[in-house]
């Protein structure tokens, strides 16, 4: 392709949400320089206001910051905040972004969050990281955990910027960061793609005016809750009621407001409301165990992998309540403020109930600049259109879109759909790769080994943080008397631009061989000294940090004294430490470029394929004659898209592709090595075996289906799985026409004691089919019988076609059965509906089609333990992170795609192979992979093989050496968490930069500092 | 013993290269290697009332000799040694036949382990006898301060001669955390209270197998015995696990376990 | 089976400490042709199976580098390796001196618990009968 | 040097604290971010994961004459290398038990779980720890006098 001669070798990502942060690290790892753009004023999105994510309850701040932290220090990528995209012009490799850039009114060079401007700034707003719920003023960090994590003036409110007067900030900055001679600005620049990650649009519950919410004060929305629930929100995760800050007692989830909704113009599900509220409310009882909370919704929609255990376990084990019914309006009481639910129940009789909370389940909508800024076609609902079969590919080449801007999804959805779009955009330009990274060159290393230590020691004011709470020049009087310690001396800013000169300077004229700095946390600011100390050609492994101020003078506000005293031993444990580090080696193994991938299936074919169109060889293993997998069982979608045609396509692609090598009929028999250089036994039906060896693997195993032993399957032609009942319908089989009636059956094998899960597709395939069969013989009456239908994001619009289509939607609760039996030669259903009380309903048909679910590969048992991954309970592999590595393992080089994971449709398997894909490009693309200086090492002499650190690495990373009868630990896997180190009682394995003498001496200084 | 000296006879002739057991030598009983049915020592086995580590002695002997099978006497205490050295990876029980011997009644109420017998018995009778808690029982009706005071005196006596952890079966590393000077400041006799008791019942914890060689080895009669005891008995009351007893279940504290552990754990 | 057995050796040898006066019983482990450590002897009247530091470690001086296997004798500031006759021959030289010098009590004699009871004896005896002083002893004197 | 942090009064409790990197440093550094308040008794180390902390480091500390000793990481399930908190978990009740038996109180040694985001929480457990350690008083294990032992 044209575009391919000289791309440009960057990227555009929109949006600075945990999609955007994700596309922007993959893309800065496949080697492109990143411009990431956000229109707030920090980074981190919705995800970085949420208290808990489902269904692990994780801390979100937890897994988000320290993505935010790598972000910042990545200097490929440049954050540009407060910006929006007004153009997009040019053809894929070679574009141009316009941007409008508002002015911060803080120099985010200079500004060292401090937060010094905050307390002097006179001006109260409603603090927009509460959600409102709080107030904060005009100049502030936008939160904590910010990247930038600079102050930011609203314009709107400044009384300077209103008014000329004040201006308290600017004299109050000793860094002189403020600004206000900045000015609007717009800018352009040139990337080769564009990645569009701008989120969505929280539904404006005001809209639906019978909630009253902004009248009722106990009205909130599912976004406040989140903060009154967040530990770092405005209540501290108190569960309080704004009215009268009383703890709650009775909380009512409303869900579907704004979803499912055709007289607000949503008719789509938002995909995500019926876990968080379910999540929400598991949280509210763990931090106030007495309160009792309810859920009203149409359809639980627990679709995703270990979605319906956490609903169950929260239904049966935790007492949430849930009820089947939507609010029709909410009263307030006028004293208590209490409020009045009312409801039809499952009977279609009125209710009344009434409580102390009610939270808003709201609904996503589309973001804005889709059309405007970026130029996509969107659909009715203003989500990007996408291709029907890799959605992340929007209407316009060069653009690509991820996360909820093109369908409402959650973040694991997310994250898959960010990794595939950086791929897909690396496929693009990766004739660039590389070509606009910045790489930072560094002097020689000064060999200090032998070297008395010489420590430098660093003491940060922090502007008055630190100095205005504890006497920094007693803390550098007493550093001067340390032992080892050569140079003490304070300064302003240590982390400002000429500090960083002055301190290279300073470590060059005095020889120092180690150095400490005593300022904030080592958590955002260790990487940038690291990198001074290296500049002046001292390994950065020689360093380390005192935190005076987060762990000291910001918590001793009132005591300086102490704090001082605090912040000397601080120092002195720090010096100590310094005094014991030595110099480590970053380690380097080599990578062979070349891919494997498991399994031909759909999702395999595109990992195959994708991987090749980034320009690396590739194996595709399959066990079967053909390629294909389950999808030659489909025939189209529930969009009306062909995919029968789809699959020809793929499949000659793949065998068009020269890059692809396909080995059907072949067998994976062993693997070994690790990432960057695996070694795969393969064989094929005649027993002949091949060796490949490759950098990484793509596991596309595949998953089963169902095979049903219930409903008269098997006993009786007349009962179909759905898969039957497609091919009939896509061979317009003329007898479907003359069907009286068909009655289709839900979860067949899925969200039972056996298989615990829901199959996910079943539901949409039953309504696809439905609606098809309406269309053959309009005549025909169609049942289906469901305990939930679970048609999420857009699938909701075909329900309701099937709805309108004259479709009988019959719901059966989840304890009964549906009963299929041969009655003088006609086949009857019996089954209690649950919206009649469970009377029995008896529906004489001439088809049954059972809707069977998806069921794991029995292979994958013998795969895991070859490549040392883990399976569920239900035989799907399991990843390494639920949230944010939703393709990788905790075993390095080795990523999973399709149903091999979890049951998803095809378009979702799609989404994720080009996801695994690029997490495998990642590996290949590297010359050699680099690991980290903090890693656990064995010393052979005095190991004695006990093999404990071999079974207590999670990693893989330690193994047992037959030979030499001692642990050996594998450099390029390790993390370095020393978990294995704890347990060896010799002493023989130890954490490089963490070893036991060094914390050992840092515990005799803390004590020290009580002898002294 | 006429019938332990056929029983090594048989197991020489059945394949196994060496027989390691106890003999009488002039009235000194102690540990004797057997490698040939015509040896003179044979005539001076016999089942011993004295204890040694063989275990400990058998690490060496299967380094020593990689290409040898060994037999060996082993009461219950040796086996459970063994068992738990081999998950350890230090003895190999692939190579070796182990020869039963119960404890007699005397033995086993003096001793006071939970299973003063092997799990076959080719030699004794087997008993039962009541678990020796006196001292735990004695320690543990004490205050905290009471507790410590009790300790802090028996510890005082120690001479630091390393004597617990030398003739330990179970105690293989090449380097000890008793002689890390960070740990326990060399020269210092005693050494400081209670980092070198505490560190050492710690290292014990799933480990020791209640031989008592330790308490036998003590020239100053430190309870070390009731120390390591009580450590099991925590060991099975948090993480349901007692050495020696299983040959396929291994100490919870050398695998990473799952959440299920952790959350009974914090009950 | 017996044959190949009996390439190997395993034995432990009773005997007594010999570090101090109290005469501990320990058994000393023989591994192929190699003293290899050292065990209390249960069963021993005086020491009834218990041993300190110095006992445990008793076997580690015999393969020690430290270890003086040959005589020395000092010029200037090195020490030189010698035959016994010329190191006797130092030794009786620097004594007879010392005593014609200062007197018989400007000498002593100071014995090793690694000599037998009869070597003891014989060093006593030098010292009383031949150079003439009382200025004897031994360092396991408890 | 008579500077002592407990102020000058030289019994006050002294606390020293085992943070992972990941969740529970994190979690001190947002107390101070937003500014709330605690003693001074405690000096923390941090270390990767908690994980890392050998049952010797607790007993190091002690026998410097700590009063109480804090381990603090991710909670269950939020590990940042997936299960390094379960040997915490694990290790730490063995310990706990162990030391009481040697006649140390319980509440010298805790165990929590504090995440990023739970900044007053690690305050509030610096004060209750203080609070707690302070009730027991002094540790029995402090050296009367350092120097003394030395010579």
């Amino acid at each position: 392709m044209a575009e391919k001669m000289n791309p440009v070798g960057a990227v555009m990502v929109m949006g600075g949400g945990v999609g955007g942060i994700q596309a922007s690290l993959e893309l800065a790892n496949l080697g492109y320089k990143v411009y990431l753009i956000d229109s707030s004023p920090s980074v981190g999105g919705v995800m970085g206001m949420l208290d808990k994510t489902f269904p692990t309850n994780e801390c979100s701040m937890c897994i988000l910051s320290p993505k935010m932290v790598e972000v910042a220090s990545n200097i490929n990528i440049e954050v540009i905040t407060l910006a929006d995209v007004l153009s997009v012009e040019g053809e894929p490799g070679d574009m141009r972004v316009r941007l409008r850039i508002r002015p911060r009114y803080v120099d985010v060079d200079k500004c060292t969050g401090c937060g010094d401007c905050t307390a002097k700034c006179p001006v109260k707003i409603p603090d927009p990281y509460n959600a409102g719920l709080s107030t904060t003023r005009c100049i502030r960090v936008p939160f904590p955990q910010a990247v930038p994590g600079a102050a930011v003036i609203d314009p709107e409110v400044c009384r300077w910027l209103t008014r000329e007067k004040c201006g308290n900030c600017v004299k109050v900055c000793q860094a002189g960061a403020v600004d206000f001679e900045q000015k609007e600005r717009e800018e352009t620049i040139s990337v080769g793609m564009v990645i569009a990650a701008p989120g969505y649009k929280p539904f404006d519950a005001a809209r639906k005016t019978e909630y009253g919410y902004g009248v009722h004060a106990n009205v909130v929305t599912s976004l406040e809750f989140e903060r009154i629930l967040g530990a770092n929100g405005p209540t501290q995760g108190h569960v309080v009621r704004p009215s009268d800050g009383e703890e709650v007692r009775k909380l009512a989830f409303v869900q579907c407001v704004g979803s499912r909704d055709t007289t607000v113009g949503n008719g789509y599900c938002s995909s995500v409301c019926c876990m968080y509220a379910t999540k929400q409310a598991l949280i509210a009882k763990e931090h106030l165990p007495g309160i009792e909370p309810t859920i009203f919704f149409i359809d639980m929609r627990a679709y995703g992998k270990d979605f319906e255990k956490y609903y169950t376990a929260a239904e049966s084990r935790h007492g949430v309540r849930y009820v089947r019914g939507l609010i029709s309006g909410i009263r307030e009481k006028q004293r208590t403020k209490n409020l009045l639910l009312r409801y039809a129940d499952e009977q279609g009789c009125t209710q009344e109930e009434e409580f102390d909370l009610v939270v808003l389940s709201i609904g996503l909508e589309a973001p804005c600049g889709l059309a405007e800024g970026l130029g996509l076609a969107v659909n009715g609902y203003g989500f990007a259109q996408a291709d029907p079969f890799l959605p992340v590919l929007s209407s316009r080449p060069g653009v690509l879109v991820c996360g909820a801007a093109q369908e409402p999804k959650d973040i694991p959805d997310t994250v898959v759909q960010a990794t595939a779009a950086a791929g897909i955009a690396s496929q693009a330009l990766h004739g660039a790769r590389d070509t606009l990274l910045t790489r930072r060159e560094h002097p020689p290393q000064k060999d200090v080994s032998g070297e008395e230590p010489r420590v430098g020691a660093i003491i940060c004011r922090c502007g008055s943080n630190i100095g205005g709470f504890l006497d920094v020049p007693a803390v550098v009087e007493y550093a001067k008397e340390l032992p080892g310690v050569v140079f003490a001396e304070e300064r302003l800013y240590a982390c400002s631009q000429d500090a960083q000169d002055w301190i290279r300077q300073v470590v060059e004229e005095n020889g120092l061989n180690r150095l400490v700095v005593a300022s904030c946390t080592p958590r955002t600011h260790q990487p940038l000294f690291r990198e001074t100390l290296q500049s002046a050609g001292v390994n950065k492994y020689l360093f380390e940090m005192a935190n005076i101020r987060e762990h000291c003078s910001w918590v001793h506000m009132q005591e300086p004294e102490k704090a001082t005293r605090k912040a000397q031993y601080l120092v002195k444990m720090a010096v100590e430490k310094a005094r014991r580090l030595e110099p480590l080696a970053e380690g380097e193994s080599d990578v062979i470029p070349r891919g494997l991938v498991i399994g031909g299936g759909v999702a395999g074919m595109n990992a195959a394929l994708g991987l090749a169109r980034a320009g690396f060889p590739v194996w595709l293993v399959e066990k079967e004659g053909e390629l294909g997998g389950l999808a030659r069982n489909i025939h189209f979608d529930y969009k009306g898209g062909d995919v029968r045609a789809y699959l020809e396509g793929l499949v000659a692609e793949v065998e068009r592709e020269e890059l692809v090598t396909v080995l059907t009929g072949h067998e994976v028999v062993d693997v070994g090595g690790f990432v960057g250089q695996f070694k795969t036994l393969v064989r094929d039906g005649e027993g002949r075996e091949a060796l490949l060896e490759h950098g990484a693997v793509i596991l596309a195993s595949g998953g089963g289906q169902y095979q049903p032993v219930e409903y008269m399957y098997g006993e009786d032609a007349r009962v179909l799985t759905q898969w039957e009942l497609e091919r009939r319908i896509a061979e317009r089989d003329p007898s479907l026409a003359d069907l009286e009636r068909v009655v289709m059956i839900q979860c067949v094998g899925s969200r039972e004691e056996a298989r615990p899960y829901c199959s996910k597709v079943c539901c949409t395939e039953a309504v696809k089919n439905a609606l098809a069969l309406k269309e053959l013989s309009p005549r025909t009456e169609v049942f289906v019988l469901y305990r939930d239908i679970r048609t999420y994001g857009f699938r909701e619009d075909v329900y309701r076609e099937a709805r309108e289509a004259g479709v009988t939607f019959l719901r059966f609760d989840d304890d009964v059965r549906p009963d299929v039996r041969e009655v003088a030669g006609t086949l009857q259903v019996r089954v209690p509906d649950a919206n009649l009380g469970g009377e029995t309903v008896v529906l004489g048909t001439d088809l049954v089609a059972l809707s069977v679910g998806v069921t794991a590969n029995p292979d994958n048992a013998a795969l895991a333990p070859m490549l040392k991954v883990p399976r569920n309970a239900e035989g799907f592999f399991l990843e390494a992170h639920m949230k944010l590595r939703p393709v990788d393992f905790a075993t390095d080089g080795v990523f999973v795609c399709g149903l091999a994971h979890a049951p998803k449709s095809i378009e979702e398997s799609v989404a994720q192979a080009a996801a695994a894909a690029a997490r495998a490009e990642s590996v290949l693309c590297k010359d050699k992979i680099v690991t980290e200086g903090v890693v656990a090492v064995v010393d052979a002499e005095k190991c004695s093989g006990c093999g404990i650190c071999v079974q207590l690495c999670p990693f893989e990373a330690v193994t047992f050496d037959e030979e030499r009868k001692v642990a050996v630990v594998n450099t390029s896997l390790c993390k370095g968490c020393g978990t294995c180190t704890a347990a060896c009682t010799a002493g023989a394995s130890r954490l490089q930069g963490f070893r036991s003498d060094q914390i050992f001496e840092q515990i005799e200084a803390a004590a020290s500092a009580w002898h002294d | 013993m006429s019938d332990l000296k056929s029983i090594v006879r048989e197991k020489l002739r059945d394949g196994a290269d060496a027989f390691l057991c106890l003999k009488n030598e002039e009235g000194t009983v102690l540990p004797a290697l057997i490698t040939d049915a015509d040896s003179p020592d044979l005539e001076l086995v016999e089942v011993g009332d004295s204890r040694y580590p063989l275990g400990k002695i058998l690490i060496d002997l299967l380094r020593e000799y990689p290409d040898k099978r060994f037999a060996v006497l082993v009461r219950g205490c040796d086996e459970r040694a063994l068992v738990e050295l081999s998950k350890l990876e230090q003895v190999d029980l692939e190579r070796l036949v182990l020869v039963g011997v119960a404890c007699s009644a005397e033995e086993a109420a003096a001793c006071g382990c939970l299973r003063p017998y092997p799990s076959d018995i080719a030699l004794g009778e087997k008993v039962e006898a009541a678990p020796g808690r006196e001292v735990i029982d004695e320690v543990e009706s004490l205050s905290d301060a009471e507790r410590m005071a009790w300790w802090r005196e028996q510890f005082s006596r120690c001479i630091k001669c390393y004597g617990c952890r030398n003739i330990c079966p179970m105690c293989f590393c090449k380097d000890c955390a008793l002689e890390e000077p960070h740990l326990v400041e060399p020269g210092v006799i005693p050494p400081d209270f209670p980092s070198f008791h505490i560190i050492r019942a710690l290292d014990m914890t799933g480990r020791c197998i209640d031989c008592g060689l330790c308490e036998e080895a003590c020239p100053a009669g430190i309870p070390l015995r009731s120390l390591y005891r009580k450590m099991q008995d925590i060991m099975e009351d948090k993480l349901e696990y007692r050495a020696g007893e299983s040959a396929e279940e291994r100490s919870p504290l050398s695998f990473l376990g799952s959440e299920q552990d952790i959350e009974k754990l914090e009950e | 089976m017996a044959e190949n057995g009996s390439e190997m050796n395993y034995r432990l040898v009773p005997s007594t400490c010999v570090y101090c006066g109290t005469g501990c019983g320990v058994l000393l482990e023989v591994t192929g042709d190699r003293l290899s450590g050292t065990l209390p002897q249960k069963d021993h009247p005086v020491s009834k199976g218990a041993l300190c530091i110095k006992g445990w470690s008793v076997h580690e001086f015999v393969y020690s580098e430290r270890r003086l296997t040959k005589p020395m004798v000092r010029s200037g500031e090195v020490l030189v390796e010698t035959d016994w006759e010329a190191a006797l021959a130092a030794v009786a030289d620097g004594l007879s001196a010392a005593r014609d010098k200062h007197g018989p009590d400007s000498v002593g004699f100071f014995a090793s618990a690694r000599c037998t009871n009869e070597e003891n004896y014989l060093l006593q005896k030098l010292a009383r009968a031949v150079v003439g002083t009382n200025n004897v002893d031994h360092c396991a004197r408890l | 040097m008579a500077e002592n942090i407990g102020g000058d009064n030289g019994d006050e409790v002294r606390i020293l604290a085992f943070l992972c990197n990941w969740c529970s440093y994190a979690g001190a550094d947002l107390a101070g971010v937003s500014r709330f308040q605690y003693p001074t008794n405690v000096l923390d180390v941090r270390v990767m994961c908690t994980g890392t902390i050998s049952p010797y480091f607790v007993i190091k500390a002690f026998q410097e004459g700590m009063d109480g000793v804090l381990i603090a990481g991710c909670h269950i399930g939020d590990c940042h290398y997936l299960k390094g908190n379960y040997m915490t978990a694990k290790r730490f009740g063995v310990l706990r038990e162990a030391l009481k038996f040697l006649g140390l109180e319980e509440g010298r040694l805790r165990l929590e779980w504090v995440s990023a985001a739970e900044g007053e929480k690690y305050a509030e457990v610096i004060r209750s720890f203080t609070e707690e350690v302070k009730a027991l008083g002094p540790s029995p294990l402090r050296k009367r006098a350092k120097a003394g032992v030395e010579a």
